[in-house]
């Protein structure tokens, strides 16, 4: 099952302030919702474990991070995608792209598009959509939080 | 005449054991030190294995043993087969790619088969099942069918390009233009057949057991066809030769095509046996059901009607592409052409019939037989042809069939089909009369009224059982004959045990074919028992599909008790001393005509045992006499189906209100019986036009996978049927059946979407006709809505 | 099913430590989701802590003007109560329409609203009423108790009691059910309470349960679902999957708003 | 392991059992009692269905450790082949099953709804009632039939009882 979804935050910080946060492993492990672990193999490679829970049910995803299309301060790709063993696989990614606003602020765009498989495509049809959108919703809360200053990471 | 003979509502024989849970199904055997396979299946649609690594998995607690496609390989255990030659247009033969019951380099469809897991419990297998590593190079796949054969798609098998397994056609191409080039009118429609899954409330089940004193195998498993199971088993996949290979169906909780298949589960069980040297159990879960069942349908057809200026269907043009999933199933490649095509003249006059059908393959569960196979596919573009033809015409809808009906006998169609008898015209009749057709109209008026919209529509359907003879199917690409056979045991005390090839899934064989011994015998029916399901007991059959078990298998059954009766009559002859021609024998007694002796069946049968009384270098003792019987033509049952519906415009709901339906089976041996087949049918086909939809993602995830999601029908959903019926027994077998068991789910889809687009007063709307759908299609409706 | 060690404590103050000592247990309430979930293999809890035998949370009555239904009463217990049927009517009709009637055997209240399905019924009856929610450490309003999709305010240690529902003049509930799986596609909850009317939203919404401030308004010029003709659902914050898209969602719930009152 | 201990078709029975165990499968595989079925996994189809306590529910979505202390009915301990409860009769009699695979939770679900309905059942009942039931087989005609003459039958049964 896929779905797509997009969106437009705010952020009050410059550019080359919110280009930096948005490579650092550190804030990307604290903004993924259910992140476990994020290590970093090289500056575009990551390895993520991440526990997504939907009601009762909850799985384990392992996989890779990767930032793709990079060009700086203006927009990457941020791609990834892990096996939930028995639950089935997500494979996704968000086009970010970067835009000064006013008084020194950000504004950040993104287009995210998911994929899932397995048992959790066959059985979670009624929900894909919404947890899918809760996810991506919560990652760029968090990354708010976190650009002001109300979600700290170290 | 007998209370349990030949007409009678006999109540059923098995039901016994059914209504107090001692029936016995697959999944209720367990045999000593039993072992469960649990299947690693792809979560992909199209992927290349890179690795399967079976390390950690196999030192799991309890872990018997991991067997992958190549162990299989090793062994040199063949590939499933499809065992019907289609040729294309061109004269090359289809083009069908290998497929191994556990994968070998390749997954073609979610749920393909990568590795089976054996363990001392189920738990353990899934628990060790979640150990075994695959590594996957993931493709984009194809699972559209209508762009399936398109260039650039994702190749599924690389023997068929462009995914396309054969072109094939029928019919008088420049006949069928030339009546289209003369026609005062032409309705064109397009169409698409939705995809189902089959769904038997038993989930598939396989129990594989090697015996290695005798190094015989057995399988237990849930099959419509235990004998072609054997051979497929045995010649082609190469398990062991057929002496040494005995399969049993036991008790089987329904089946509708899904059943007949040899499959990759009961494959991998029965060959795992003799590896792990220990019972090999598999069941199947619903999900799995849902992914590895081999499913039906999936047309996507354009259709055309030239008719002339007297409203004459003059010709019939149809293109159509038919999904045939990741891997060509068993029957797969005759279900949309042999099956399919040949019905397109329905129940009219047709002078000129073309069809191409287009077999693809893609990145889905593989599409075989499903209750109808072809024929309700074929029904539903007919009838959805001429519903819409006389609509375009401003035609009443029932008079126009009847103005097209076939109303002489024999009937050669342009397409194969030499229809024997039938009498159209009588079945609508009636259908309309029980349907109250003439007060239509105030109701739909009263409909209104309230704010719905009301709708009637027609379906006067025929359908083609019993494929045969063997000779004709062969030369159209069977790789089987499809003939039936029966043997007839007589018991020293006159009991009788029926050996039948046929196969009782829930149709009520145990009863019917009972009531036939019952009526020519002139015995009890607790004197009869029918045997069935067990390779080892009952010689060759073919099994039950295709509504075939009435017209070939009890034909069969009645040509070897003819053969029983001749014998007894001998035997009879000789322990009363009166020449064989002076005997008649009725109601269960042998009666020399002039005198005043007579013989019971039963002493005959004691007389033929003990062999006291006649010279047995003339006649053999015993009395026991086998037949099989091979058809001289199909069989053709019809019918008409009338659908009335009652839409609320503000939720899309469609409520079926009132269901007709008249149906011509020749002979009814059980009308009870015959009557629940309709009733079952009529469900199913229900289920396809509003309720089930099969639903693959692009990248061919499985998301109707559950009954959460894929709508089943309940109770709630449908109303009482209305049933009647008309006869004219057919005329190429000795008892006139026609066959029961698919009538209702060709008719009804046809007739369900006809009175859905009635009431909303277009045409455009898909099956299934799901509330949401229903709705969007009202909101474009031409009728004007009173409470609005 | 993965392995779990299974507890059944006989008192609340039991449950309570036994959830304590487990971190990550699940509570089983009626199951009925809980099991389907545990048998996919899509959870893993090693602790499920069983509440069925925990005799005091099963009570209902009335006080006052308030109804009290304990959390393990299951979906039958509730519809067939004379006192809902004689305090909240609407309420026992929905109770009898939840699942099937086997799942209604089993299946609490309880276990409902602390699961918080998106597309679960009795969420929308306890935010139209605005219930209260009472558990072992506190009490919380509906407003408050529901969190969006599949969360409440309830902590990993606390476990609900009883939920106590205002007797509104009026209440009912409209559902349109999804076909295949009979829970909600759209079901809306509405009441005519002492603070006003309130409408509640369930199995349309992308994040759980919610209430239709328009809806309100418009029949606080009159309970009559003729007020509500008017009013139209934009598609925002509306689910769509294969059986409907959010702009069917939306208009269901306009309809079955409208049904819903004229059936309070 | 756990010990569980309940009465099944009014024997009493214990066995040791994991706690993932499911009563169809303490049913089933530690009893050998195989009239219950299992035909799907998201406790929809009914062919498990039971009574515990006297209430049908589904046997595939219950523990069995839940059923510590508990009755337990199934198909086997309603009657038998020589004694027919009235609802197993009228399954019979109105040809209200095919294939036999829904047929123990049908009639266990049918029992249920006179239990809760009484004896005189209208179509729309019967049709309401069966909703957590699935008949792939009967289309369900034979079966509305069968609970509803099962159903007046057991009214005259406990009539005759009374009297």
């Amino acid at each position: 099952m896929s779905m797509t979804m997009n969106g437009e935050v705010q952020l009050p910080a410059p550019r080359a302030v919110v280009w930096e946060k948005l490579n650092d492993p550190k804030v990307l492990a604290a903004c993924i919702p259910g992140c476990e672990s994020l290590e970093q193999d090289s500056p575009t490679e990551m390895r993520a474990a991440v526990k997504v829970k939907v009601g009762p049910v909850s799985a384990r995803f392992k996989g890779r991070v990767e930032l793709q299309n990079i060009v700086p301060e203006v927009s990457y790709r941020i791609q990834g995608e892990g096996e939930g063993g028995i639950a089935g696989f997500a494979k996704g990614g968000a086009d970010v792209r970067l835009e000064d606003g006013d008084f020194g602020s950000t504004k950040l765009f993104y287009d995210v598009q998911a994929t899932v498989g397995g048992k959790i495509a066959q059985l979670g049809g009624r929900l894909i959509n919404s947890v899918a959108k809760k996810n991506a919703d919560d990652f760029f809360q968090n990354f708010t939080a976190v650009i002001t200053g109300d979600k700290i990471v170290g | 005449m007998s209370t349990s003979g030949i007409g009678q509502s006999v109540r059923r024989v098995e039901d016994i054991r059914f209504i107090t849970g001692n029936g016995n199904y697959t999944d209720d055997i367990s045999r000593p030190g039993q072992t469960y396979a649990f299947f690693v299946r792809s979560p992909h649609a199209h992927a290349t294995i890179k690795s399967i690594n079976t390390k950690t998995a196999a030192a799991a607690p309890g872990v018997v043993g991991i067997l992958t496609g190549k162990e299989l390989a090793a062994d040199k255990i063949g590939g499933l087969i499809c065992g019907w030659m289609i040729h294309s247009k061109d004269g090359s033969p289809m083009k069908a790619g290998a497929h191994p019951a556990l994968a070998v380099d390749k997954v073609r469809y979610v749920g393909d088969h990568v590795a089976v897991v054996i363990a001392e419990t189920l738990n353990q297998a899934r628990d060790a099942a979640e150990l075994v590593e695959v590594e996957y190079d993931v493709h984009a796949a194809t699972v559209d069918t209508a762009t399936a054969a398109k260039p650039g798609q994702p190749q599924v098998h690389a023997e068929a390009p462009n995914n396309t397994v054969y072109n094939w056609h029928i019919g008088e191409k420049d006949a069928t233009d030339a009546a289209f080039a003369k026609a005062a009118h032409v309705t064109k429609i397009d169409l698409i057949n939705n995809r189902l899954v089959p769904n038997a409330m038993e989930p598939r089940a396989a129990i594989g057991d090697y015996d290695r004193g005798t190094g015989t195998y057995t399988l237990f498993t849930t099959s419509q066809n235990p004998h072609v199971a054997r051979l497929v088993l045995s010649a082609f996949i190469g398990i062991a030769p057929e002496n040494k290979l005995r399969v049993i169906a036991p008790d089987v909780g329904g089946g509708f095509g899904s059943k007949i298949f040899i499959y990759a589960e009961e494959t991998v069980c029965i060959w795992a046996s003799k590896k792990v040297r220990r019972p090999v159990k598999w069941v199947c879960d619903r999900t799995e059901a849902f992914l590895c069942d081999a499913h039906g349908r999936d047309h996507v057809t354009h259709a055309e009607a030239a008719i002339d200026a007297s409203g004459k269907i003059t010709g019939v043009r149809v293109k159509t592409t038919a999904n045939l999933g990741a891997y060509l199933s068993t029957f797969a490649s005759s279900v949309p052409t042999y099956l399919y095509a040949p019905l397109l003249s329905g129940q009219y006059n047709i002078p000129n019939i073309y069809c191409e059908v287009d077999g693809v393959y893609t990145n889905t569960a593989p599409v075989d037989a499903y209750r109808g196979a072809g024929r309700p596919e074929a029904t539903f573009v007919i009838e959805r042809l001429v519903e819409v033809a006389a609509r375009e015409l401003g035609r009443d809808p029932a008079e126009f069939r009847m103005h097209n009906f076939i109303t002489t006998f024999p009937h050669q169609t342009p397409v194969i089909m030499a229809y024997d008898t039938g009498d159209y015209g009588a079945s609508m009749k009636m259908a309309l009369d029980m349907a109250d057709y003439k007060g239509f109209a105030a109701r739909k008026a009263a409909s209104a009224k309230a704010g719905k919209l009301r709708g009637v529509g027609f379906s006067a359907y025929i359908e083609a059982c019993g494929i045969a003879p063997s000779k004709a199917v062969g030369s159209l690409g069977a790789g089987v004959g499809l003939w039936e056979s029966a043997e007839v045991r007589v018991n020293p005390v006159g009991t009788v045990e029926v050996l039948t090839g046929s196969h009782s899934h829930g149709q009520g064989h145990e009863t019917t074919f009972a009531q036939l011994v019952s009526h020519r015998l002139g015995i009890p029916i607790e004197q009869v028992t029918i045997v069935h399901g067990d390779t080892d007991k009952v010689q060759m059959g073919m099994g039950t599909y295709g509504s075939r078990s009435g017209a070939v298998g009890m034909s069969a059954i009645q040509k070897a008790l003819e053969k029983v009766i001749k014998k007894a009559t001998t035997v009879a002859a000789a322990v009363m001393e009166v020449p064989e021609d002076t005997i008649d024998f009725n109601d269960g007694i042998f009666e020399a005509r002039g005198t005043n002796k007579k013989m019971a069946f039963g002493e005959v049968a004691l007389q033929a045992y003990v062999a006291h009384k006649f010279d047995s270098e003339k006649i053999e003792p015993g009395l026991k006499e086998g037949a099989f019987y091979d058809p001289k033509n199909f069989t053709f049952p019809s019918g008409v189906h009338i659908a009335e519906v009652e839409i609320d415009p503000e939720t899309g709901i469609t409520k079926v209100e009132k269901w007709t339906a008249v149906d011509d089976f020749g002979t009814l041996i059980n009308p009870m019986i015959v009557e629940g087949q309709v009733h079952g049918g009529i469900a199913q086909g229900i289920g396809q036009a509003m309720l089930e939809g099969t639903v693959y993602d692009k990248s061919g995830q499985l998301v109707t996978a559950s009954f959460m999601d894929y709508c089943m029908p309940r109770a709630h959903d449908l109303p009482s049927f209305n049933v009647g019926m008309t006869t004219t027994p057919c005329t190429t077998n000795p008892l006139g059946i026609k066959g029961c068991g698919e009538a209702g789910a060709i008719a009804a889809p046809a007739a369900l979407i006809n009175a859905i687009t009635n009431a909303l007063g277009h045409e455009n709307i898909a099956m299934p006709a799901t509330p949401q759908a229903v709705w969007q299609a009202a909101k474009s409706s031409p009728h004007k809505i009173a409470a609005e | 099913m993965y392995a779990f060690d299974y507890r059944r404590p006989a008192t609340l103050n039991e449950a309570d430590l036994a959830l304590k000592a487990a971190p990550g247990a699940k509570l089983l309430a009626g199951g009925q989701t809980l099991i389907p979930t545990l048998k996919q293999r899509l959870a893993n809890p090693g602790v499920v802590i069983d509440l069925s035998a925990i005799p005091d949370l099963k009570a209902i009555t009335r006080k006052g003007d308030t109804l009290h239904i304990g959390a393990m009463a299951t979906h039958a217990e509730v519809a067939g109560s004379k006192d809902v049927a004689a305090a909240i009517p609407g309420l026992a009709t929905l109770a009898s329409h939840i699942g099937d009637p086997q799942v209604r055997h089993k299946g609490t209240i309880g276990g409902s609203l602390a699961n918080n399905d998106p597309a679960a019924d009795y969420p929308a009856a306890a935010l139209a009423l605005g219930a209260t929610m009472h558990t072992n450490k506190r009490t919380l309003s509906a407003q408050d108790f529901f969190q969006g999709l599949f969360a409440t305010a309830l902590d990993d240690n606390e476990i609900l009691t009883e939920i106590s529902f205002p007797i509104p003049k009026r209440f009912a509930y409209a559902k349109f059910p999804n076909p295949a799986s009979l829970y909600a596609m759209v079901g809306v909850a509405v009441a005519e309470t002492a603070g006003g009317p309130r409408v509640a939203v369930t199995g349309a919404g992308t994040d759980g349960v919610f209430r239709v401030p328009a809806l309100e308004t418009a029949l606080t010029g009159g309970f009559k679902a003729d007020a509500l003709k008017s009013v139209t659902i934009p598609t925002t914050g509306i689910n769509g999957d294969i059986h409907g898209s959010p702009e069917y969602r939306a208009h269901l719930i306009g309809v079955m708003a409208r049904r819903a009152v004229a059936a309070a | 392991m756990t010990a569980v201990t309940m009465l099944v078709n009014g024997k009493s029975v214990t066995a040791d059992v994991e706690p993932r165990t499911l009563l169809v499968q303490f049913i089933r595989d530690h009893q050998q009692l195989t009239g219950t079925h299992v035909g799907c996994d998201t406790s929809q189809c009914g062919a498990c269905v039971v009574h515990v306590d006297g209430k049908a529910i589904k046997s595939c979505t219950t523990l069995a450790l839940s059923c510590d202390g508990a009755q337990v009915t199934t198909i086997e301990g309603v009657g038998t082949e020589t004694d027919l409860h009235p609802m197993q009769a009228a399954f019979r009699e109105h040809h209200g099953l095919q294939c036999g695979f829904c047929t123990p939770g049908m009639i266990m679900t049918s029992i249920d709804i006179v239990r809760r309905k009484g004896t005189n059942l209208d179509e729309a009942t019967i049709r309401a009632e069966l909703e957590g039931n699935i008949c792939r087989c009967t289309g369900y005609h034979n079966i509305v039939k069968a609970v509803a003459a099962g159903a007046q039958a057991m009214g005259a049964t406990t009539k005759q009882a009374a009297e």
